[in-house]
């Protein structure tokens, strides 16, 4: 098997060595590549959408249709996830473990017995996560807003820095995924509860498509962000600048839940009690 | 011999993609453990993604971000081609990208299905139980 | 608002998948009614869109009101305008039939079911209405993801096949992109028609002939085109019954679509069959395909699994036909595809009756069904019939047209694999037919003893529910019907839409 | 020259019998269910003989379905060579519904609903090939009657009848789809048409090798023709219930595939091109070759249902070998015996039900002294076996007649010679039955109180069916004026 | 675009590729992804292509890989090859 895949990738190698012979050289810049679409975007883009990254522009505008599907890829694996793994369960564990937090001991309590009372200085922890770590949960607490802030700037900054929707959501997300991971599971759920999480990564997706069913209810084709100047009493140009925000809003909320949703089932194997 | 040699000094990136990819398909059909091959995919689909960078890139050019940006005479300043780099492979990775990482997520959460029903990773150890039952 | 047709296609049910996700989670009841709402529109859009096709001529349909080849555009022809129609029929009614098998899964499960499956309708039709190179390959993983979840949904084997699936299908999927990246590489221009129109100067080119194999090989993976199939006898075998149903007759059918579109309208036929050689590779390798197939087919001792190689085979068929060269092997090929849909939706959807009732699908618990279950059984007769070839339904007359396209191209042994896997065909099914019609032997055999012929089937098997059944008589019924409409098809759709330099 | 009429009525023929299945399946009591049946035979009839008018003025009636390809369309002709076998199945059909009713009440067999369905739709594809006025159309229905047939022949779902069931499935749709399928296909790929016409669509289209190439395609492909090596599902399939065997082996399924034949040779190919290569002489060596060792066979065979399997096998061959003579008298010879051999043959079956309902024997060995318990059936036998042989008084002395003087018309001796060695043959095999019967002493000495004739409903039939054998020899008028018709249709063209 | 830091880095993509599939630990497998991860975000900003690096960093280094270590954390870090 380990020969027959090696000759295999061997021959593979060979024919696309060869292939590549053809190729224009790297940086040329004769290359079609770089001579027959991009010169126009290039030029036109902040003309057309007064977005000085162009990235943003081709991404969002002239392109926003493949973007839109890139975000549904995003929910559809978000969704995906959530089928295959999530179970509930109602079996209890074999045992359930507390941490008095004060003095940080943890506490066994078998199944079948409870405790009883009110105990705030007692939590709940997972079985496969014990250990406490102040240090990493504190540096955590400090670092996760200053991430989300840096996220939304991300987001909001995507016209004229590199950056966008994606990279903002993807962030955002890191940083659930971060208060997941140096605290546990069930604190992050507390941020954002399963079903609170599930709806805005489709509402991400909505509020793209809706941009774009927005401009087709305006007469216009979809996705044409000109058509929301009348509407917004901008010109066509501020208008599919701001068409853009929407979308990259859009897409940050979508991936941003997304990623949060394949972690969290990912990371419990579908139960959502007990994270890393 | 010259043309042989410029020709490798033009084209190493794409020797080095078609390395990687390699490494990738490689990993995806010799490996025997799942988690390896989903590692696998994982570099061969990054693999293209430096295929495409590598169309884009322009010598002498700069990043695809308009300098004179901020202020009212940003649009009179004549924008040549020329100084800017490619920006469509930029925006058609970002979505191979992300696809990329959709794919490994659902790659990874059959892995953990995988794991939940067989106890393993590993597929010969899968195929044997399977024959057994 | 007729203007805006096209991208109700697309936008109308990817709105659906997204309320349903969120309906999943606050309003269970509405999911199921949402789903269908989205399938309705996305079918009337798509009817309306063929209409306007067969009556204006192709249209183009700019998104983000971009000229091509900068904005990503719908080219809409009457090949894929017709192939639309059907994605959209075949959904919505295996979506009819999914709701009794779907209500059985657990509640939080129902929601993520539909949106999935609509997202996969979703990409299915989006790959086959664009006519940018990138972004088919965006929704094509769309309708991946979505099928290797959907797989992936079921029992026992389901999620190792899906993880199998998901590498395979990942592997074809960059394959694909690749081969885009080579095209973009030489032509810098993603745009279908555009593409075609930069390529004639870059025949020769060693880069534009990788990038023809990349993109082939891609897409014959996702089609799973022998020996690339290896994916996909095990994913539709372990995949629950309204995910089978959807991705079976679909999935295929469309991946056959993108390489035929490719292969017309990227490559144009004169790049496409300009290689002697490779053409005939191709040719040959259907034939291995349809041979194995049938093979494998044989050897199978359940149903699904029979199934699952028949479409192996089938894939043959539809490859073989448009790597002929000819005209009427095209047509063969379209007409085909759409048969074939219409066929595996029928008998994936008999498997989903009988399974509803068995428990499981093997050959051998067939025993008295034509009894036990008629309406289903006659069914299953009908799509039998159809994937054998015989007259009126369906099945014949692509066959007829592949068949006369082999022997007006001399192709011989592909004739003989069509025969050999029709004959296998036969076969099999009536090895199916023939379980299903003798009831167990009872001891002393044979006899005229008083009307009964053996006991009554230890099995207490009835009719599988209305909402499985009637779905499935209608599809029996349209393979018929579409058998009768060929000519309608051919002359009045398929024909529009084929290259007049095609001869 | 000949003239065409457009008529529903042909279509209309043909769907009378599927109509009826609904009626069939639904009926709830099996005197309603058998009156369905009858009122379908008699509907068809009735719709069959009012084209007989028009036919015998010489004109054609037409009725085009449906255009399902371009170019291709599943169309409907009656002339007069479809029209003789039409009256022939439509005629018998209503004989055979009435022996059915007796032989499956006589035997109480199961499922008789199921079979009442299948027997109605193996006759509505045997009305359609009658009518085929293309090869598509001729395609379409072959197969349907190969496929109807499949559940009557498997009738008692027994092991028997299982493997019958998949022997002849495999020789029946097997030979049509590996042969006659590419065949119709390389037909319509050369000519551009399947209709069928006297002159032929092939002359000038093909070199010789593949015209021979093809006719071979067809002879082999239509395999319900039973032409040898591809016979052998015809003995198996005799597993069916007897009314099945009558009808449908010797009469729809068997005629179907000879009647075919004659169609595709003389329309497709056309008498002109077959002479012009000399095909008949490959032919005729195909037939006689089969005519003589199914005779042989049947010699050797004691149960009673193969003997006259395979005297059919041999019987059908005359009508391919007098097709082969391509001369006028041989080819009427040949269509006429269409008709003969069918009224002798369905006779025999009938006897050979009548006496198995009576006795339970199969087998000709225990049939001695038959004769005096059942004289009205041995009586019908014995017409019967003259009219396959091929003897005065019975129809079959006429058909039997225009081959040999086709024989001589075409100087083919050879052939001459086997039609008369294989009448020998015919009566050694038939005689000795009819021998047994009437003057061998019964073995054992319970057989005197056994039993008596068979049910009125199984016996009316048979001595129907026989006295028709009969009433051919003496007024043939009908079915001979019908067939100089179709001959100077295929000669004249 | 500097070609030698091109290599060098290209060098280092391949090796931690190498590393990734080679390791008898899917722990370390996935954090030598990560690597390679980030060393291929490193080089697409050399290569100019800023928003690719970036999404690469954030997607690639970032979550894919903590997918990937909570993959294993749930399943196993044994592996045979």
């Amino acid at each position: 098997m380990k020969k027959l895949a090696l000759i295999l990738v061997l021959l593979c190698w060979g024919f696309l060595a060869f292939a590549a012979a053809d190729f224009p050289r790297l940086g040329d810049p004769n290359s079609p590549a770089s001579t027959h679409l991009s010169p126009y975007f290039i030029e036109k883009a902040y003309e057309d959408t007064a977005t000085p990254n162009i990235v943003t522009a081709v991404l969002a505008d002239y392109r926003s249709y493949d973007t839109m599907f890139e975000t549904t890829v995003v929910f559809a694996a978000g969704v995906a996830c959530f089928l295959l793994l999530r179970f509930y369960h109602f079996s209890e564990p074999p045992s359930h473990l507390y941490r008095h937090k004060p003095s940080g001991t943890v506490i066994q309590v078998p199944r079948g017995y409870r405790l009883k009372g009110e105990h705030t200085e007692l939590e709940p922890i997972d079985r496969d996560w014990a250990p406490k770590d102040p240090i990493v949960e504190v540096a955590s607490r400090i670092l996760i807003p200053f991430i989300q802030i840096f996220a939304l700037y991300v987001v909001v900054h995507g016209h004229h820095s590199p950056g966008g929707g994606f990279q903002g959501g993807v962030i955002l997300g890191a940083s659930l995924v971060l208060l997941a991971i140096s605290r546990d599971l069930r604190t992050a759920q507390a941020t954002l509860g399963e079903s609170k999480n599930s709806i805005l990564s489709a509402l991400g997706v909505l509020i793209y498509v809706g941009v774009g069913a927005v401009t087709l209810a305006l007469g216009s084709n979809f996705l044409d962000y000109a058509a929301l100047a009348g509407l917004m009493g901008v010109d066509q140009v501020i208008a599919r600048n701001l068409g853009i925000l929407f979308v990259e809003v859009g897409v940050a909320v979508a991936v941003m839940a997304t990623m949060f949703l394949i972690y969290r089932n990912v990371a419990s194997a579908g139960a959502l009690d007990e994270g890393l | 011999m010259d043309d042989l040699l410029s020709k490798i000094a033009g084209g190493y990136n794409y020797i080095a993609y078609i390395t990687i990819m390699m490494i990738g398909l490689y990993a995806v059909i010799a490996k025997r453990n799942l988690v390896k091959k989903i590692i696998g995919m994982s570099i061969f689909q990054t693999a293209i993604i430096l295929f495409y960078i590598s169309i884009g890139a322009k010598k002498g050019a700069t990043i695809p971000i308009l300098m004179h940006d901020h202020g009212p005479e940003a649009a009179e300043h004549a924008i040549k081609a020329a100084d800017y780099i490619n920006p469509l492979p930029h925006v058609l990775m970002l979505t191979a990208i992300v696809v990329a990482v959709a794919t490994l997520g659902v790659a990874l959460s059959l892995a953990v299905k995988v794991y939940q029903r067989y106890g393993t990773l590993e597929e010969p150890e899968i195929q044997d139980q399977i024959n057994k039952s | 608002m007729s203007e805006q047709l096209p991208a109700f296609i697309i936008v109308a049910p990817l709105i659906g998948a997204c309320l349903i996700f969120i309906a999943g989670f606050t309003r269970r009841g509405l999911c199921y009614p949402l789903a269908m709402v989205s399938m309705v529109v996305a079918l009337g859009s798509s009817i309306g869109v063929l209409h306007q096709v067969l009556v204006d001529g192709p249209l183009i349909y700019k998104l983000g009101g971009w000229d091509p080849p900068w904005g990503i555009v719908y080219n809409v022809d009457a090949l894929n305008a017709l192939v639309l129609a059907v994605v959209a029929a075949v959904a919505l009614v295996n979506l009819v039939a999914s709701r009794q098998f779907i209500d059985a899964q657990p509640f939080y499960r129902i929601g993520a079911f539909y949106a999935l499956y609509i997202l996969a309708v979703t990409g299915l039709m989006g790959m086959v209405i664009t006519g940018d190179v990138f972004n088919l390959y965006v929704l094509l993983e769309i309708a991946s993801l979505t099928g290797y979840a959907l797989v992936a949904m079921g029992d026992d084997r389901a999620p190792l096949s899906a993880l199998n699936y998901v590498l395979v299908g990942t592997i074809g999927a960059s394959f694909y992109l690749l081969g885009v990246g080579f095209l973009y590489a030489m032509t810098g221009s993603l745009n279908m028609v555009d593409i075609a129109q930069r390529l004639p100067g870059l025949y020769g080119s060693t880069a534009v002939f990788a990038a023809f194999v990349m993109i082939m090989v891609g897409i014959w993976f996702k089609a799973a085109f022998f020996p690339l199939h290896s994916w996909l006898p095990n994913a539709y075998t372990y995949a629950p019954p309204p995910s089978a149903g959807l991705l079976a007759p679909l999935m295929t059918k469309v991946m056959i679509y993108v390489m035929i579109r490719m292969m017309l309208t990227v490559f144009t036929p004169a790049y496409s069959f300009s290689f002697g050689l490779l053409n005939q590779v191709v040719v040959w390798l259907a034939v291995i395909a349809i041979v194995a197939g049938a093979i494998m087919a044989l050897a199978a001792k359940d149903f699904k699994r029979l199934l699952a190689y028949i479409i192996v085979s089938e894939v043959g068929y539809m490859v073989g036909g448009a790597w002929l060269g000819n005209r009427l092997g095209m047509t063969g090929s379209m007409l085909h595809l759409v048969n074939d849909a219409a066929m595996t939706l029928c008998v994936f959807l008999a498997a989903a009756a009988l399974s509803f009732r068995l428990k499981d699908t093997k050959l051998t618990s067939f025993q008295g069904l034509f009894k036990t279950m008629p309406f289903t059984m006659g069914a299953l007769v009908i799509g039998g019939l159809s994937i054998i070839g015989v007259p009126p339904t369906c099945g014949f007359f692509s066959k007829w047209y592949l068949i006369s396209a082999g022997i007006q191209a001399g192709a011989w042994g592909y004739i003989a694999a069509l025969l050999f896997s029709s004959l296998v065909n036969l076969i099999l099914f009536f090895k199916i037919f023939e379980i299903a019609y003798f009831e167990p032997f009872s001891a002393h055999g044979h006899g005229h003893d008083n009307g009964g012929h053996g006991q009554v089937s230890a099995l207490a098997v009835r009719e599988a529910p209305a909402q499985v059944v009637v779905p499935l008589v209608v599809t029996a019924i349209g393979l018929v019907v579409l058998g009768l409409y060929s000519k309608e098809l051919v002359a009045g759709v398929i024909d529009l839409g084929l290259p007049l330099g095609l001869k | 020259m000949e003239h065409s009429v457009n008529s529903i009525v042909p279509l209309l023929a043909v769907l009378v019998s599927i109509a009826v299945v609904p009626g069939l399946a639904s009926a709830r009591w099996p005197n309603v269910r058998e009156g369905f049946t009858f009122a379908a035979g008699v509907i068809k009839l009735l719709l069959v003989i009012s084209l007989v008018p028009a036919v015998l003025a010489g004109q054609v009636v037409l009725c085009h379905v449906v255009e399902v390809l371009p170019g291709v369309a599943i169309a409907l002709k009656v002339d007069a060579l479809g029209l003789i076998f039409a009256l022939v199945a439509s005629i018998l059909w209503i004989v055979t519904s009435a022996y059915s009713i007796g032989y499956m009440r006589g035997l109480d067999e199961h499922s008789q609903t199921r079979y009442y369905s299948f027997f109605a739709l193996a006759l509505s594809a045997t009305i359609g090939v009658a009518f085929s006025a293309n090869l598509l159309t001729l395609y379409l229905f072959y197969e349907m009657l190969s496929l109807s047939t499949w559940p009557l022949v498997t009738h008692h779902q027994d092991r028997e009848a299982r493997s019958s069931g998949r022997k002849y499935l495999l020789y029946i749709v097997g030979s049509s789809i590996g042969l006659l399928l590419p065949a119709v296909l390389i037909t319509y790929g050369l000519a551009g048409t399947g209709e069928f016409s006297a002159a032929g669509v092939l002359a000038g289209k093909a070199p010789y090798w593949l015209v021979l190439v093809l006719m071979l395609m067809y002879v082999f492909g239509l395999a319900k023709a039973g032409v040898m090596p591809l016979h052998s599902w015809l003995p198996a399939a005799m597993v069916a219930p007897t009314p099945v065997s009558a009808l449908l082996h010797a009469v729809a399924v068997v005629k179907v595939g000879v009647f075919s034949i004659v169609r595709v040779l003389t329309g497709i190919f056309g008498v002109g091109l077959l002479a012009e290569m000399d095909l008949g002489l490959v032919l005729g060596y195909i037939a006689s070759f089969t005519v003589i060792v199914a005779s042989l066979i049947a010699l050797s065979q004691d149960e009673l249902k193969r003997r006259l399997a395979f005297s059919t096998i041999g019987q059908l061959s005359y009508i391919i070998l007098g097709l082969s003579l391509l001369v006028p008298i041989g080819v009427t010879g040949g269509v006429l015996h269409i008709v003969m051999h069918a009224f002798g043959k369905i006779t025999l079956f009938f006897c050979a039900g009548a006496i198995f309902v009576a006795t339970g024997r199969k087998y000709i060995s225990q049939m001695n002294g038959l004769g005096r318990r059942m004289p009205l059936t041995l009586t019908a036998f014995l017409v019967g076996s003259l009219s396959v042989i091929g003897l005065p008084p019975a129809g079959g002395f006429i058909s039997k007649w225009f081959l040999l003087v086709g024989t001589m018309d075409a100087h083919r001796v050879v052939f001459m010679v086997v039609l008369l060695v294989s009448s020998l043959l015919n009566a050694a095999y038939f005689l000795p039955i009819v021998y047994r019967g009437f003057f061998k002493k019964a073995t054992e000495p319970e057989f005197q109180m056994g039993f008596k004739e068979a049910p009125s409903w199984c016996l009316a039939p048979l001595l129907i069916t026989a006295f028709c054998s009969l009433l051919l020899f003496f007024y043939p008028q009908p079915f001979l004026r019908l067939t100089q018709i179709a001959v100077a249709g295929l000669f004249g063209g | 675009m500097v070609v030698e830091l091109d290599m060098v880095i290209l060098t280092l993509v391949m090796i931690c590729a190498v590393g990734a599939i080679w390791v008898k630990d899917l722990l370390g497998a996935a954090i030598l992804f990560g690597a390679y991860s980030f060393m291929l975000c490193l080089l697409w900003a050399i290569m100019g292509a800023v928003d690719v690096a970036f999404t690469e960093a954030s997607v690639g280094a970032g979550v894919s890989t903590v997918f990937m270590v909570a993959a294993v954390f749930r399943t196993s870090r044994r592996t045979k090859d």
